[in-house]
């Protein structure tokens, strides 16, 4: 890490720490907005990290952004900045500047695309996301629509869309928006291929989970130390039990290897936003929940499974991110046909990156 | 958990060039008839044939000084050797011990002559070794062994016995840990020191242990009397057991924790795709996510020891992720194909499952079991 | 291994008529929307108007003498009961502990009075009870408890504090192990006694404890010189460690141990095939199979138990094999359907998932943990 | 336990405790015919139990059939006694006398139906049968066949087929089967439904798997109870090790729970040789040895890796004997197909074996 990484990271954590508190945490998952937390992350600059200054954005490469959300995750912040990430990205690489507020994006699925029609000196839109992201604190939504001319992605201002309120199993804001015929005088628009960007946002969204994700288990690893450290049950401190030990042990193996993914996944994602490293780093991640929540709810017992303690606030957003910008089997698809397109005995190549030279394979 | 987090290795280029020509050697090998890849083949595939070819390409002792053989290329390039081999399922047993453990052993506490005596005959791939550890009665508790060697004119005087070692029948020698000094209740690992034994030596005697398979590699070693010249004893007399355990340091996470089952995956995944069948890739999917996520953990430990920070809790972990996959493979592969293993069947996926399962539940035991893994794991996690 | 074999039950062809009285019940109660299913709904699921008509329909305390307001029906009967109702997800949580175990002690210790006046209550539905194990710091290591009564005429003055004690805001007694002589180093399990807590009596205090889920079953119950009178010791005086463990004999393989997830588990099923889902259909065949070999074992516990032949041995063991069960449905659900759980979906299933989720951890803590049962498994198997 | 029961399971345990020694065992997988273990078995009557004295058998019932098989699988008895049984039920349902030769049986697919056509005063027989148990051993085999008329179960002597010798990871003989246009003077056949004749096949086959396998288990049990009860590891006896108690419960929960399913099964038989029961039982004792084997062997450490040890006659037949007739997929897939056919929340109805009174099902 660079000695500009290490202040971004001290700032940011700092930041958590006094503005990520349980009480504030607690609160959030009821439908307060984090202002005080998101507004101390816009003043020092987090919110356009990895964007160059020319796109409005406050320069600093991709791993500090994502350095960012493991802290994020750590600290189970409750705010949209994954997003707000996402959305970045997306408008910068269009070559648009990254805008003031805060932006949600629309499911990923191209299936549903944004009906979008000029009317008058403005358009009429229409259209319905499911499970977006935080919407009803959004200012605008980035969808995917179709003009009369063609496939766009759209920066559409939230006022006058019907927003449902729904949450996901960590109470974070998963809402429904429709625009039904809703007149819209300015829109921002860009022709786009549709497949490219689902891709795009699929495979950033889910890498800024599966990091969010690792974060979330360092804090449930760090939890789940101290109370074995601290505890007694039959007059022994319970780390000593050789129980306890087998769980634990187990704990660091999935922790240290979900950290080897991820960080592997991010030094891929500069030169290709939709690697095949993402796709194991996601895969990994949401595969080692099933194994990682229980353990810790098993170790710290009762009282890990109350509301007081905040091992649920690290362990709820566990469950519900691994569903987040593809599940399991949705990765696994992805991989899969990549493994179809192997030729025999040509699995090795693709696992360590290099290509048996007597044969060319095209391997994403 | 600064203690948990394995560095990202970008592999320089040029380590592709080494591999395609490890690739090429391979490819003209199994062209050649004269191996054929199997599971398991780092504990299973004796041969000194091969085992003379990959030292005469430079590819054993390939990190050591020049003036001993070895060829002065980094760790990291010898990761690329080994992990390319165990891929292949090539044979290498022969040549596996001396030059992942017995060659560093030397080079770290041997004398001159020692390591002028023995590295360049272990480089050529001619001379193996075998590992004295193991006794009856102390399995995973190590400081409970009793073979001793006392003082004599000239040298010591070796009696006891070792159980488990493997290749000791095919060896050339064998480094012995035994004690010099009585047993001290209070300091359970004093006393003990290193000796090479000679196994053709008088005195020393083998006994096959067959494995459930029925294959030979494990052997009981019994020495009466052996004399051991003191120009023999590795290091310092009293220090075996420091010494053992900086030993056990490059067994613990290195490809052949996660790879002794990988010939079964690569034909698994040929099959599948012959078949054109999605949904087995699926789940295969999920096992190359599994393999590419290890491999990165164990590539990040030896970057780490290349640059003098070895951490037994991450090499524990990854040796118990690594041998637990290594032990699941062949369960997952019944499950996605109609095969019945069966180690004398013509079907190639049949044998190397057949041969994945037989020696599955070898992998969870050597080099530490898993339970004494995670004690360490959970001990070392604790205190970080 | 005979203490591992558990008999086969032909449950008789009377059973089918009780079963059927018992679905017509439930699919009134449903049509009517009086209740709706839910996971867990022996812990989570109060009604007090479903107890009072299940207690009016004779199906609580059916097993216990008519002149306690029993029914006098047999052991199996009474499971055919509690598994119809948990099968249906109804909400059973108030009466329960009163009819599983408190009812059950009161027949085996309780004095001719405490039978005739609290029995008859409890088989009406309209007289609740909780436990009082755990305390702070003494979870599964129940001996180190501290809660003490003191003697005083006509009675005991009870201080300390209960912890994880289910129900205790809306029952109304709750069955309280305490000290009734000092800690004895020696004995660690003598010296303790059960007295029933009239929870409305002052000196009580009640503190809820909400769970993760946002909800409240649990509390933390304070003692300060609450006065129990004589006459509501159970049992005898320093005989309360040993009926405590009776107690637990009840509550380990009943079917509770394995059904608290099963709503999510029709529901999956019923997804699957309206989608005509083959390959779902194909995982759930498996997680049927697990249910099916469950439930034979606990009904054939439940056997054992109406012949006197309790064995804390299976009992462990179902307990132990019934909350993995339990805990693994939600998770296996998610991979076999689109749906993302959430408690305020309007998609049944994934309001299902999300309890089922949610409540999880707490299958395999609560009656006791995983690690306490499998040690008592082990060890008896050693014994057998 | 009637006391002729227990007369039968006393006879049998005291044979195989004679002739089912490790060293006969191990030279069976070798390839030698536990000649003694079969006579003596012959001797006592256990090679036709459950066959009526009408049809040449000795009487009992099923439930003794299957208490010797038990028997069985828990001293690695290396010897076709199961298939002796399947063959002494196919025979016995159609009204046929059992034979006093071993008869082997073909594999259970369908689709590979051996010719036979008329010649003179005999018949020619083609067809190949694959993975035969104990073939090699056998006087005749019973196959699925078709005439020029119809479909028939037929009793060919193997003197002119072609054998080619295989073997199973336990090292039991399973053979490859050839009749290349074999000459056959007399055959003994009988008009079948070849479907139904498949489904009794597989069903029984997989419930004596299932037996022999639980039987495997129990030994596997009772090896690492008596390992971990005498051996020390650190000063202390292994079973006071936490780690070792969490293995040896799960053991013995998987054998508990495997126990009980075989003995529902059986009780099923009788009145069904194609219970859902057995489809449960076959299915669940499958998936035992995946835990169950790792455990065993974790648990013996290196001793129990040794050929020296009896432990890999347990564990190697259990890794074998759930592969044959039917594999984990395969019960799964005749399962599903009953749950296919329920009406909505009929699950409940299927597994407590009552109907809800309101609608009726078919459910086998």
């Amino acid at each position: 890490m660079s000695e500009m990484q290490e202040m971004i990271m001290e700032s940011t954590e700092k930041i958590l720490k006094e503005y990520s508190k349980k009480e504030i945490v607690n609160e959030a998952e009821n439908g307060i907005w984090a202002k005080e937390l998101w507004d101390n992350l816009e003043a020092y600059g987090m919110l356009k990290v990895a964007v160059p200054e020319e796109l409005m954005g406050n320069g600093g490469d991709q791993y500090d952004a994502f350095s960012i959300l493991y802290l994020i995750g750590k600290y189970s912040a409750p705010i949209p900045l994954a997003e707000n990430y996402i959305v970045n990205k997306l408008l910068m690489d269009l070559g648009e500047s990254v805008q003031d507020e805060f932006i949600t994006i629309s499911a990923t699925e191209h299936k549903n695309l944004f009906q979008i029609r000029e009317k008058d000196d403005g358009w009429i839109v229409s259209g319905k996301a499911k499970y977006v992201p935080w919407a009803r604190f959004a200012q605008k939504i980035l969808v995917l629509g179709e003009t009369e001319e063609d496939t766009k992605l759209a920066l559409l201002p939230l006022d006058n869309a019907k927003i449902k309120e729904g949450k996901n199993l960590a109470g974070e804001a998963r809402d429904e928006v429709f625009f039904d015929n809703v007149y819209v005088e300015e829109i921002k628009t860009k022709s786009v291929d549709i497949e490219e960007q689902v891709e795009k946002i699929l495979y950033t969204g889910g890498l800024t989970r599966s990091v969010m994700m690792v974060g979330a288990l360092e804090n449930l690893l760090a939890l789940t130390k101290e109370h074995i450290s601290e505890r007694s049950q039959f007059g022994r401190p319970l780390y000593r039990f050789q129980a306890v030990q087998q769980h634990m042990a187990q704990l660091a193996g999935e922790f240290a290897a979900t950290n080897v993914a991820v960080k592997n996944a991010i030094s891929s994602y500069e030169k290709n936003p939709v690697s095949k490293e993402i796709a194991f780093a996601k895969l990994r991640v949401n595969e080692a929940i099933e194994k990682v929540n229980p353990i810790a709810h098993q170790i710290l017992a009762a009282i890990g499974f109350t509301f007081e303690h905040t091992l649920h606030h690290s362990t709820r957003r566990l469950w519900s991110w691994r569903e987040e910008f593809g599940k399991e089997s949705d990765w696994e698809q992805i991989i899969a046909k990549d493994l179809m397109n192997l030729n025999q005995n040509e699995l090795w190549s693709l696992i360590t990156n290099v290509e048996n030279s007597s044969q060319k394979v095209d391997v994403k | 958990m600064k203690a948990l987090r394995i560095p990202v290795v970008e592999l320089p280029k040029e380590t592709e060039a080494l591999r395609n020509e490890i690739r090429a050697f391979i490819k003209e090998e199994l062209e050649s008839g004269s191996i054929a890849p199997s599971c398991d083949s780092w504990l299973c595939g004796f041969s000194p044939e091969l085992s003379k070819k990959i030292g005469e390409k430079g590819w054993i002792g390939m990190t050591w000084p020049a003036e001993y053989g070895g060829k002065e290329r980094t760790s990291i390039e010898r990761y690329v050797v080994t992990e390319e081999l165990l891929a292949a399922g090539a044979p290498v047993a022969a040549h596996w011990i001396a030059d992942r453990q017995s060659g560093p052993l030397f080079l770290k506490f041997g004398t001159e002559k020692q390591k002028h005596f023995f590295l360049p005959k272990i480089a050529r791939g001619e001379c193996y070794f075998s590992i004295g550890l193991s006794e009856p009665n102390a399995g995973s508790d190590l400081a409970a062994i009793k073979t001793k060697a006392e003082k004599v004119e000239g040298g010591w005087l070796l009696n006891g016995s070792k159980i488990w070692t493997s290749g000791a029948h095919l060896a050339h020698y064998m480094i012995t840990l035994c004690r010099t000094s009585p047993q001290d209740i209070n300091n359970r690992h004093a006393g003990m020191s290193q000796l090479v034994v000679d196994l053709s030596a008088p005195g020393v005697t083998i006994r096959p242990i067959h494995l459930m398979t029925g294959e030979h590699h494990f052997n009981e070693v019994f020495f009466e009397d052996v004399f051991i010249p003191d120009n023999m004893v590795v290091g310092k007399i009293g220090n075996g057991w420091a010494q053992g355990m900086t030993e056990l340091a490059y067994e613990r996470s290195g490809p052949e924790r996660i790879l002794s089952t990988y010939p079964l995956l690569n034909e698994l995944t040929n099959t599948l795709i012959e078949n054109k069948d999605e949904k087995g890739l699926n789940e295969v999917s999920k096992v190359v996510t599994r393999l590419w996520t290890l491999r990165n953990m164990s590539l990040g430990i030896a970057k780490l020891l290349e640059e003098g920070i070895p951490s037994s809790l991450i090499a524990s972990l990854v040796k118990d992720l690594g041998t637990q996959f290594e032990q699941r493979m062949a369960e997952i592969t019944r499950l996605l194909v109609s095969a019945i293993p069966s180690i004398n069947s013509e079907s190639k996926l049949e044998k190397l499952m057949a041969q994945a399962m037989l020696q599955s539940p070898g992998f969870t035991l050597r080099g530490g079991t898993t339970e004494i893994l995670r004690g360490i794991v959970a001990k070392g996690v604790v205190k970080a």
